[in-house]
């Protein structure tokens, strides 16, 4: 049925690559049918993500920013995998997802409003089905387990995909969401953005496991391991893994293999544990890179256009940040108000309490 | 009408609150087939069918972390904890996620789920089977808490928890689930959260307990017939009716707080505070709590000594009341 | 190197079985060298635990056992897997372990004041290397892991065996304990007795790997699928785990196939979810009747002494029960001393106003 | 002696006791070759081997689990727990299992494990990275908790913990984990557990806190000149130091419980209520309360609000000397 997760057996270490590192085709029969205008659209969103991510460190830098987590080098792995799916499916994120969710209609405002420590920016659009940014390592899986059971049973035709580093998959929360989600057939896509680290430590100094989409086994479910810096292979097995899920087979484990070219956030300093050269090696491998060949040898880019994207999503970049940075502190009544539907008793006498000191001390 | 069992009154309030809206789903451990280790959810399977009441692997975490997922996506979720003891497992999903959706996301997303577990001793059961813990969700913003002691409670503020649109904690008092029976509407009802009851009015003193102990105080109080108690059932640990507990004191000056969970830093000393806060010219006496001591709760062979009795209520409302203002 | 976990793939479903149903060697090649006394010992120990569970679950019935956990059917399970550990090593139980407890060295009036409600029960001598009885599901893995990093860093040359349901594989706790041995390569053996059923809950409905062992793949180490009704394959594999773990080479996970012959515990119906005819089925497969008929063949044993054995051990279980059953309540003291090494000043004075209590109260 | 923050201390206490005894372990996410996300174990790794300090996988449940079974076989591990709102997912094993060894087992196996984690907001950092939560740990028999709020006492404390026979819960302020300096010295030493720390003598009001909160106390207490305050440094939340607490209440007649953590169910409430019980007949005013807002800590650009500032427990201070006996 699904040849392509029979094909690459991550116990037989096979890799599916499609686009190498040069962005020259090395798998002909595997290039997926992707529409013209699907893949200017992760090209566009793969360019603004990238200086947004690099403005993003440069302001943290500057101290203008509190914190952030940097995605350079995991677009592909990220823009591959969310462009394969449909407009009504779930996006449910651990942190490090940039790409993901401004392909998927979360705003680069709201994305900055977030890392400036305002709740708001977890606020995104009505109609965009995307969970916020989820902090507790591996607890994000049982929650796209929970979306993709009532999609099920309201029988929608949604489809949820949800992130993990490689470091989350040793957590418990990570083996009970994906035992869930395989014990009902869910339809569900689980991607490991295995970027070799959690923070300091190397994948392989804490898990055992040659490859992290052999994991797959435990669930009886179909595991494959991609390049994730190929943006056509990490859309191929995600578009296949939504086939089966959308035909009620159950999640797929995609464990896309991937680098974080960054610190783990702006408070690390990947110089303490990692060599330079393992740096280098992997810049080589730059997604951004060969996905803009991909696009040129395909006659849908071209440098002038190029430049003038890299200019107009500079811009974007910037005067987003500064309308973020101008938006000063929250309300005080947001404090308190979203709490529950309706404010206790209790919470509403603590507002009041604080608020008259605020008068009678604000006065002085 | 219908005379009902604890047991029956929930069973009666997830039933209805099924046939009412297809978006209520019931699940947990042994909770679909068999209908739970208790029966609490007996028959519902058979009715409305196996994707809406299922079993679960064991794995707690999951079980709060899906309902979480399928809240946001438009279904009302009910899990059970087979025991309370076995739901810190899933603490760490009810803490970090059930009770902070709505405000992580400014409203966007808010979880109307329910989160059920028999709890309490005095069932001579084995370790982790007979926890009182309370303050642990009491104490956590967001969530709601709710605890029943009589059959039409039981039935009313499941299906308020259930009507609820934020996330509610139900502690079953296990030992009681089928203790007693009482007369329960037939109807689908609610009982209001957030609101104690006062089980008889009194001039004497004020004695607030909750759950299986409400009908210990009561008999407690038959055996000191002199003394004219106020007895408040709380129903709601969080949030608490502090206006009911505080008219109540200002009426009568004394207070004792009865509860199984562990003392330190359990659910009394916040009541006691609260008192303090708003009615601290009013006490004649200093107020009290009796509760279960600082330990685990002990095996069989020494619950006995744990468990609180009439006996020693009624000991302790005589103490009370013989201090002088 | 370890070929026997080569030949077993679960992945490929091959059970090693070594004594069929009918006490049959079927695998020449395989049978594990064991000691005379060692196998005398299992059997001893097999009819003791088979004879103490069924009379436990009658007293229950008779209202003079609280609740009891029976391991009808799963004898074998255990004596094969504990009786290949050396005296020296940790025994992690899950909760359905009387045979291995008794087999190293937990007595029978401690298992039975256990069950009776009495936190004596847990206190084995000083000697016996045995965790007490974990209820919380799936935390004894992690444990086990300790037990093993200690005698690893310490060098003592100790290997811990730990016991869990299948059910407790779904469990994050179970993939947090294996993932975290599988990391140090720690001394340690993995033994999931899988025998159908969590409660009421039949192991397919909500595992979908076809096997358990095949979850070893999940933190690359050996996992191998054993008949647990087989006392010589059970034996055999614990005894190659354990080699490999003394050899500083990881853990080994071994699903035991095997059946809950009785209820759940003795509050469980399990009439209520399973069909009398597979109860039947299993019936077959009983491991005491085959390893009876292996020790008789073998000239180890008689009818004879088998009788003998009956009669003693029956005794021995009644004998044991009533003096157990005729202990009474633990001691007040014993309810407050054991919190902390020196009692606090509150719990001292909730001990001396309860004692002032009593004596008030006592006395009317 | 030496000049040392609070973090420079911890690692100081680490070190030592490294040295001195083979059979203590360090451990945790990021604690071995980087020596912590802190740098509170940087240098150990180096000293003492990967075997004695290394970093886990992201999985706290193994990380205390682990701890237990080593503790048990003749280790003294030291975890750490990144940020306090991570030790959630660890939860059901320092309840279920390292809280209640030595009780299950009548004494054989008790142990001597320290958990140690970084609590408390002020450090603009975003969500589960702020909390407070004493009250769950505290509120659990079997466990001690201890918050060192000086250099002086973060090397104490944490010395004493890692000797103590039973498992102890270190949270550390990380707030003001380099926020100053103190001259410590450079030989072990142990500051006892269960004890509190009288930081100023005074006759009008008690003042209690810990942690972070003792120094903007003493801040405000500069600000409100006329006012004596007495005030005490908890130090170990449980077991609590009731006797001072109480002798100092009997003296001056006014209290006001200043921390974090969100205020229902918080660990004010259990000192307000041994108050009640040891001291009440000496209260001249109603026992205060400063605390958290029953909310999740806000993210940096709300958590101005959130904070205790020495201007508030100022205010605070003055309002409850304003009250009438
Ligand atoms: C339960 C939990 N424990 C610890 C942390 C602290 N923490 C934040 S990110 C991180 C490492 C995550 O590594 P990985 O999963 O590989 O994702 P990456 O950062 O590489 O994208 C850790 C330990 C956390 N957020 N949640
Ligand atoms: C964390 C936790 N959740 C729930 C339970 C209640 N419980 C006790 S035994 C059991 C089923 C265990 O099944 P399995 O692991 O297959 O072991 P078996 O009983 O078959 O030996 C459950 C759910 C528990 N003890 N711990
Ligand atoms: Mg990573
Ligand atoms: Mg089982």
């Amino acid at each position: 049925m699904y040849m392509l997760f029979e094909e690459f057996d991550p116990l037989k270490e096979e890799m599916l690559q499609i686009l190498d590192k040069d962005g020259k085709i090395v798998n002909d029969k595997l290039v997926p049918k992707i529409k013209k205008e699907t893949l200017l659209k992760m090209y566009k969103t793969m360019v603004l993500g990238r200086i947004a991510d690099d403005k993003a460190v440069q302001f943290q830098r500057q101290g203008r920013m509190l914190t952030y987590a940097p995605n350079h080098g995991q677009e592909a792995a990220q823009l591959g995998s969310i462009a394969a799916m449909e407009d009504k499916d779930w996006l449910v994120l651990a942190f490090r997802e940039l790409n993901s969710m401004l392909y998927k209609g979360v705003t680069l405002k709201q994305s900055f409003l977030y890392w400036l420590g305002n709740e708001w920016g977890s606020r995104y659009d009505d109609n965009v089905n995307v969970l916020p940014v989820n902090v507790p390592i591996g607890s994000q899986i049982s929650h796209a387990a929970g979306l993709a059971y009532a999609s099920k049973l309201k029988e929608t035709g949604e489809v949820t995909i949800v992130y993990i580093g490689d470091g989350g998959t040793s957590h418990g929360e990570f083996h009970e969401g994906m035992n869930f989600a395989s014990a009902y057939d869910l339809p569900m896509i689980v991607i490991i953005q295995n970027n070799q680290y959690a923070i300091s430590t190397p994948r392989h100094k804490t898990i055992n496991s040659k490859t992290l989409a052999q994991k797959a086994v435990s669930y009886g479910i179909p595991g494959i391991q991609v390049d994730g810096n190929d943006p056509l292979a990490m859309f191929l097995a995600t578009q296949t893994a939504r086939e089966r899920a959308a035909k009620g087979e159950g999640p797929t484990l995609i464990e896309a293999v991937t680098y974080r070219m960054g610190a783990h956030t702006t408070s690390d300093n990947p110089k303490l544990y990692r060599e330079d050269s393992e740096v280098e090696e992997w810049e080589e491998k730059d997604p951004l890179k060969r996905f803009k060949k991909y696009m040129i040898d395909k006659k849908y880019w071209s440098e002038k256009k190029d430049k003038e994207l890299h200019e107009s999503s500079k811009k974007e970049v910037l005067n987003t940040f500064k309308e973020v940075e101008d938006m000063g502190l929250v309300d005080l009544g947001d404090i308190f108000k979203y709490t529950y539907e309706t404010m206790t008793p209790e919470l509403t006498k603590q507002m009041e309490d604080y608020q008259e000191y605020l008068d009678e001390e604000g006065a002085k | 009408m219908a005379v009902k069992t604890i047991l029956q009154a929930i069973n009666d309030a997830l039933d209805q609150s099924m046939e009412k809206d297809d978006s209520v789903v019931v699940y947990g451990e042994d909770v679909g087939f068999e209908g739970g280790v208790f029966r609490a959810t007996a028959g519902l399977q058979k009715k409305y069918g196996e994707k809406r009441v299922f079993d679960t692997p064991i794995a707690e975490a999951a079980i709060v972390g899906s309902a979480i997922g399928m809240a946001i996506n438009g279904l009302r979720p009910v899990v059970e904890m087979q025991f309370s003891g076995f739901s810190l497992p899933g603490y760490n999903q009810i803490v970090t996620h059930a009770a902070r959706f709505r405000n992580r996301t400014r409203g966007k997303y808010h979880l109307p789920m329910v989160v059920r577990m028999p709890y309490g001793g005095g069932v001579r059961a084995l370790e982790h089977h007979s926890e009182s813990l309370e303050t642990l969700y009491a104490h956590i913003p967001g969530l709601k808490l709710v605890i029943p002691s009589t059959p039409y409670d039981a039935k009313g503020l499941t299906m308020a928890a259930i009507n609820d649109p934020d996330p509610v904690i139900i502690m079953e008092p296990k030992r009681i689930y089928r203790a007693f029976k009482q007369d329960i509407p037939d109807e689908p009802y609610e009982v209001e959260i957030g609101k104690a009851r006062i089980v008889k009015e009194g001039k004497d003193l004020t004695i607030i307990a909750w759950g299986a102990l409400v009908r210990e105080v009561e008999k407690a109080m038959k055996q000191v017939k002199d003394v004219d108690a106020e007895i408040i059932d709380l129903r709601t640990i969080s949030p608490m009716d502090t206006e009911t507990i505080i008219e109540s004191v200002k009426k009568t000056g004394r207070v004792l707080v009865v509860h199984e969970a562990v003392k330190s830093f359990g659910p009394a000393a916040e009541i006691v505070s609260r008192i303090n806060e708003e009615a601290f010219f009013y006490l004649e006496a200093a107020p009290k709590r009796l509760t279960g001591f600082d330990v685990t709760v002990p095996l069989p062979k020494g619950e006995e000594h744990f468990i609180i009795k009439p006996e020693r209520i009624a000991y302790e409302v005589k103490k009370l009341m013989a201090q002088k203002a």
